[in-house]
């Protein structure tokens, strides 16, 4: 019931998304837009692996900067024309993040979770400093890809669409890994890992195949961003806050949920284009966006997406049990009566 | 070579000590806070302050600076880290502490303007001539500062009561709480003492480079690639890993090239997480059994 | 001072695409607080709207900043000398927060919501070539005061004009200089360290081939990354060299404070030093180094505060008038930004108009404009090919040393350099 | 009855505390198997080696007569040999239903497990069956963290019942839960033993251990010092030194 009126409603936004550039053109909502769907990809990737299998990566913006050289470099190497027959190169961008996810995941992947976390931050540094360093990158002066002579008002079309697809391909390719056997393991490893192990999960295996999914999606993000832009930096496509921010949307939208990314992005992109022109004099920009964050962080824990859930649940209750008012409600959840029935809590506690 | 040595190890000793508040926070609290770069630039405009407008010495000014980021400490902790659940704790500090850094960097950029700002002092220029190199006198006092400190928190840690509590919340938060350690007041006060030694590594920072709130940055990616390296939880460990690092760094800078001093630590960094997952001296993750 | 003319339909429309609805109160409540604008005195014509995105927090804050003042001074200036064919001009500044999306999304925002109807160049040098294609796309012209990176060229839009001369030959009058010196006094070693910096590594090349055939012999040559922990060892190891004279290739005041702090402390005092960026960025730079440090330290650029013309005495003039501070307090930025203004009045002027295309085809008829950095003429692709000068820090002042005898230049040069802690 | 397990002179060190020294042990198939001890005897250690959780500093394990000794966790698992943990491990975000169906993808490969569902209808419809066998189908869709600490034992039990396993090791399955679901969770025993299931359990619940197993080993010191029938074991001198002395306190810490 609830997941129904969920579908209903992200295919509603889903059309409207579609339609943005033909409502309202303006290329700068086309170009908002360009850079929201492709957090939205990105963030539901990171959810994808980071969100299932509580393996908090900050790194993932080796995988969008692989993206962002990967095209760059293809389409000066093989002399393309400034066409759109570029956007080919978007999957291929992607599938070389996925590669290069190999032997990131391979040393990443074996270390506990908390060292996850500061590893990730470490080898996205050894990234950006090999594009600085090698000369296939352009060192420092970065790359310029072609940029298509296309006209200003509706120049920003054709990638909004392209992101526009490559957000729908990640959207279907996580609703399907959450309802496979793969996304059950995921999840399985957030909540125990020695225990799936031990129950026969290949544990290394699905973290990495995982991983390698979520730098695909987020390599070709990292391409179409390139392509748009129109030059590459190591310090703009290895940009370290695009790994928080990514976490950040998920976090405020909801992790380990299908929505919650896609909603934390799709919220917080606008907003935070729109804070920095409005506010960026004096950096308040800064303390509101912060600000905005603990308030999340305090009052909706869990984000967006779960809170919501909660409240609809507490209406639901409230109003179940002013209609009856003779079952208690905590009726389905307590079953066996059991003298160490409050011991869960330390339990959780100690893993 | 020695030289590169040398100023790896004073330095190094710096950065052990804004380390080590980062490793107590995660050992005591289970905590990763980002905002302990930005906590060492609040430290070093705090001792700016104190120095431009009421001529009050660096090392002196300290005795302000260190209880001023004490308080700042238990505020954050008390406002917002104790308010997290035990689930994704390590995650949503991280979120916590990021906003944290956000405000105080906006606030920072407010006051301060975002020109680069240095410390001043006589002995942050002048040297002495120690076996054929000179040493500048603000990286041995800085140095000395970082090991005393280090050895104040080590005595705390090993010959208080207080210490106790600490090491056995490190231990197992549950199983201390079980045997009557007020958790949450050592979990306030380690953050405290955590983000109180930043004031300290903030002002040898400030006087050995010149920074703006958005030099935070730089520091806590390095910060956090020292409290890994030395295993998080370990005091000793930072000690050891910024020291590493810093020598590592240093010498690579000298003999071969700046440009590559970086990614040989991050490579080393790297061949020893591969080879031993917990760092240099980390525990072994206790299990559930 | 946002609702202007269609301020009220744009920011409307700019919710309702946004989908920002959740921060859509809070903001709304804190709307009215702080908003950017200009400082234009109320004038009977219609205001010509002008649209720059500067980098007012994060990595290129301090510049950013630099450049806001430069702009607004010459909007100021030009304001108060009839506007630009008798229009007020407004300016209207956004913050890219040094950021690429944020840029890109800026620009648009100025052309196609705010419906400026000219634009000006971005900080930093990294941001310019976004900014070309946007701006070529909508057929705007940009004039820029911090390109010159070879970059900028490459794409050969029309459109694009930087009226800094570009990078390559800045070093070029300090290195003729060592290399005419008569044989007594001149060095014999030199060092470079430089930053993995596309604006300044590429300065360098050039300097040390006319140093080598003097017979400066390179006695250390180090590239280091942007980022760095620590400058002590590369600092010290240049200290260790010995080297006569040290070119640091560094970007910004804060890496040569850190060089300066390292020679000072081994005792190291090159007979000549000289940082491609940062002692040019005045109170900063003091702030950073000390006063009693600056003494012989030498920068190249094009503009300096006391730079002999009458434009510049003018804008120096209200500069201290706006802002307060001292002369030597003034970032080296505003001179390119002041030009990028005066090179945009004369364009419209010359060809009496404010349409972008006619600015374009008259910037491209080889007029020469007289700007606060000297004369500007562009070529096909919108570079200038205007003097190079080194500058030096002179018991606390900021005066053009090099090339001898040029328009501006004083006749002493502190050569040797002062010891440290005395050049104040 | 052929020996199904075989732990030969197991040896285990954690730093200086010896853990186990030389332990051995037979476990026949069709039996319940006890294993009893005062507490730090090395019991839950021995567990953990045996699972593959804890590598061994010598000595061997054989399992259906391979050798086991060093194996992993999940090659073990694969094997036919599960176990449940002293404190439950369980998955508590999973719903309960999903946490039975973790378990059920041993004969496929893995990269399998991409391209289909949590389950066929078949697992679908085991799972439903054991969730039945433990009484907790009313909470199957429920998250697994809301159950008490005795529906997580029955869970552990059942989702380690889906793969088949020949052999089970139980870790004090009736620790800390009261007497009505100890009761439950003897008879499920009782009744999976009579289906041919083997099981080894550790218990400090003496009565729990002599009523139902048919072989009891008592274990001191990380040693198994002796090992018979319950009736047997309850006269030995040993034993009653070793540990039967000492059962209060150990009662009281569990």
């Amino acid at each position: 019931m609830v997941r129904r009126i969920g579908i209903g409603v992200w295919s509603v936004i889903f059309v409207l998304l579609a339609l943005v550039p033909v409502i309202e053109g303006n290329p700068t909502f086309t170009s908002i837009g360009v850079f929201t769907l492709i957090f939205m990809s990105s963030a539901s990737a990171w959810n994808g692996f980071s969100g299932y299998s509580g393996y908090i990566s900050l790194g993932n913006g080796v995988f969008y900067g692989t993206g962002a050289y990967a095209l760059t470099v293809i389409a000066l190497d093989a002399h393309m024309a400034p066409s759109g027959d570029i956007f080919w190169l978007v999957p291929l961008a992607g599938l070389i993040a996925a590669i290069i996810a190999v032997p990131f995941g391979f040393i990443a992947l074996r270390v506990r979770r908390h060292t996850f976390v500061v590893i990730t931050i470490a080898i996205f540094f050894v990234f950006q400093l090999l594009a600085y360093n090698f000369s296939f990158t352009g060192g420092s002066a970065g790359l310029l890809p072609p940029t298509p002579n296309w006209v200003g008002n509706t120049y920003n079309d054709p990638f909004y669409y392209v992101a526009f697809a490559v957000l729908v391909f990640t959207v279907l390719l996580f609703w399907g890994i959450r309802r496979s056997r793969f996304g059950l393991h995921l999840l399985a490893i957030r909540d125990d890992e020695d225990r799936a192990r031990g129950l026969g999960v290949k544990v290394l295996r699905i973290k990495m195949l995982g991983f390698v999914l979520s730098a695909f999606v987020t390599g070709m993000g990292g391409a179409i961003f390139a392509f748009f832009i129109g030059q590459v930096y190591p310090q703009y496509a290895f940009d370290p806050v695009f790994g928080i921010t990514v976490a950040l949307m998920t976090f405020f939208g909801g992790i380990g949920t299908i929505s919650g990314p896609l909603l934390g992005a799709l919220l917080l992109e606008p907003i935070e284009q729109y804070l920095t022109i409005q506010y960026s004099v004096g950096s308040l920009y800064l303390i509101i966006y912060g600000a905005l964050f603990l308030l999340v962080i305090l009052f909706m824990p869990r984000g967006l997406v779960p809170t919501i859930g909660d409240w609809r649940r507490f209406v639901r209750v409230h109003l179940a049990q002013r209609r009856e008012k003779v079952l208690p409600a905590k009726g389905d959840a307590v079953v066996g009566d059991d003298v160490a029935g409050d011991v869960p809590a330390v339990t959780t506690g100690m893993q | 070579m020695l030289l590169g040595i040398i100023d790896g190890i004073l330095t190094g000793g710096v950065y052990a000590l804004m380390a080590s508040g980062l490793t107590l926070i995660f050992g005591v609290m289970e905590v990763i806070s980002v905002a302990q770069g930005i906590f060492v630039i609040l430290g070093a405009y705090l001792s700016y302050s104190l120095e431009a407008h009421f001529g009050i010495d660096l090392f002196l000014g300290l005795f302000i600076t260190i209880p001023a980021l004490f308080i700042v400490g238990i505020a954050v902790e008390w406002a917002f880290l104790r308010r997290l659940k035990a689930q994704e704790r390590i995650a949503m500090s991280i979120l916590v502490t990021y906003a944290v850094f956000l405000i105080i960097e906006g606030v920072l950029n407010i006051v301060y303007g975002t020109n680069y700002f240095a410390l001043h002092a006589w002995y942050v220029t002048q040297s002495v001539e120690l076996f054929g190199v000179y040493l500048s006198y603000i990286y041995i006092f800085g140095f000395l500062l970082a090991a005393g400190l280090l050895a104040a928190l080590y005595v705390v840690l090993y010959r208080t009561r207080f210490g106790a509590s600490v090491r056995a919340a490190m231990q197992d938060r549950t199983a201390a709480s079980l045997v009557g350690v007020d958790v949450r007041r050592v979990s306030t006060i380690t953050f405290g003492i955590g983000t109180a030694v930043t004031a300290a590594g903030g002002m040898i920072y400030g006087a050995t480079n010149s920074f703006n709130a958005n030099s935070a940055e730089d520091l806590i990616s390095r910060l956090l690639v020292i409290v890994v390296l030395g295993g998080l939880g370990s005091i000793g460990g930072a000690l050891a890993a910024a020291v590493l690092m810093l020598v590592i760094e240093d010498v690579v800078a000298v003999v071969w090239s700046p440009d590559w001093a970086t990614v040989i630590f991050f490579l080393a960094l790297v061949a020893v997480l591969s080879i031993r997952p917990v760092g240099l001296f980390g525990r072994q993750a206790a299990r559930a059994q | 001072m946002r609702r202007q003319r269609d301020g009220k339909l744009s920011r409307r429309r700019y919710a309702a695409g946004s989908i920002a609805l959740a921060g859509g109160l809070l903001l709304a409540a804190l709307g009215s607080a702080g908003v950017a604008g200009a400082s234009a005195a109320p004038h009977k014509q219609s205001p010509v709207l002008i649209g720059v995105s500067l980098s007012l927090s994060g990595d290129n804050a301090a510049y950013g900043q630099a450049f806001k003042q430069g702009y607004e001074l010459w909007a100021d200036y030009q304001n108060a000398h009839g506007g630009l064919l008798g229009h007020p001009i407004q300016l209207k500044i956004l913050s890219d927060a040094s950021s690429l999306t944020q840029l890109v999304t800026n620009y648009e925002t100025l052309i196609t919501l705010d419906h400026v109807q000219l634009i000006l160049g971005p900080f930093s040098t990294l941001f310019t070539v976004p900014t070309e294609k946007v701006a070529h796309r909508f057929g705007y012209a940009l004039i820029d005061g911090a390109g010159g990176g070879p970059e900028a060229f490459a794409a050969h839009y029309r459109d694009y004009f930087d009226v800094s001369v570009p990078v390559i030959g800045q070093l070029l009058p300090f290195a003729k200089w060592l290399a005419t010196m008569p044989k007594k006094q001149r060095p014999t070693t030199v060092a470079y360290a430089t930053s993995n910096d596309p604006f300044t590594q590429p300065m360098i090349p050039p300097a040390q081939k006319v140093m080598q055939k003097a017979g400066i012999r390179t006695v250390y040559y180090k590239v280091f990354p942007a980022e760095v922990t620590d400058y002590t060892p590369i600092a010290d190891a240049v200290a260790a060299s010995h080297a006569q004279v040290v070119v640091l290739g560094s970007v910004d005041a804060s890496t040569v404070a850190a060089f300066m702090q390292a020679f000072e402390q081994t005792h190291y005092n090159p007979k000549a030093f000289i940082a491609t960026s940062g002692p040019d960025s005045g109170s900063s730079f003091v702030s950073a180094v000390g006063a009693s440090n600056t003494g012989g330290i030498m920068v190249p650029d094009q503009w300096f505060p006391s730079t002999d013309n009458a434009l510049n005495h003018a804008m120096t003039k209200l500069y201290l008038k706006k802002f307060g501070g001292t002369l030597n307090g003034m970032n080296g930025e505003i001179g390119g930004t002041f030009s990028s203004g005066e090179v945009l009045a004369a364009a419209v002027k010359g060809s009496h108009s404010i349409s972008n295309a006619k600015i374009i085809s008259w910037l491209h008829g080889n007029h020469t404009i007289q700007t606060v950095q000297g004369p500007v003429k562009f070529n096909s692709v919108g570079q200038t090919f205007g003097g190079t000068y080194i500058f030096q820090w002179q018991h606390l002042k900021f005066v053009q040393i090099l090339p001898k005898g040029a328009p501006g230049s004083v006749k002493t040069i502190l050569y040797p350099k002062p010891v440290w802690g005395q050049g104040g | 009855m052929t020996e199904l397990l075989v732990v030969d002179g197991v040896s285990k060190a954690f730093g200086g505390v010896q853990a186990l020294s030389g332990c051995s042990l037979t476990l026949s198939e069709g039996s319940i198997g006890g294993l009893i001890g005062p507490n730090g005897s090395g019991k839950t250690t021995l567990f953990n080696v045996i699972t593959g959780y804890v590598r061994a500093d010598s000595g061997q394990v054989s399992f259906k007569g391979k050798q086991v000794t060093g194996a992993k966790p999940d090659q073990i698992f694969g094997l036919g040999l599960g176990r449940t943990f002293q404190l439950t491990r369980i998955f508590s975000r999973l719903t309960v239903l999903e946490n039975m169906l973790v378990a059920t993808q041993q004969q496929e490969s893995w990269l399998r497990s991409v391209a289909r569902g949590s389950a066929s209808a078949a697992e679908h419809e085991r799972a439903m069956e054991l969730l039945a066998f433990v009484g907790l189908t009313r909470l199957a869709e429920s998250q697994a963290g809301i159950l008490s600490y005795g529906q997580r034992k029955l869970l552990e039990l059942a989702y380690v019942l889906i793969s088949d396993p020949a052999v089970i090791l139980l870790d004090e399955p009736a620790g800390g839960i009261n007497p009505t679901l100890i009761e439950e969770i003897r008879s499920r025993i009782i009744e999976l033993n009579k289906s041919g299931t083997t099981f080894l359990i550790v218990e400090h619940n003496m009565e729990f251990v002599m009523g139902l197993c048919d072989k009891v080993t008592v274990m001191d010191m990380g040693c198994a010092i002796v090992s018979g029938p319950p009736a047997e074991i309850r006269a030995d001198a040993r034993v009653l030194d070793a540990y039967l002395g000492s059962v209060e306190e150990a009662d009281d810490d569990a």
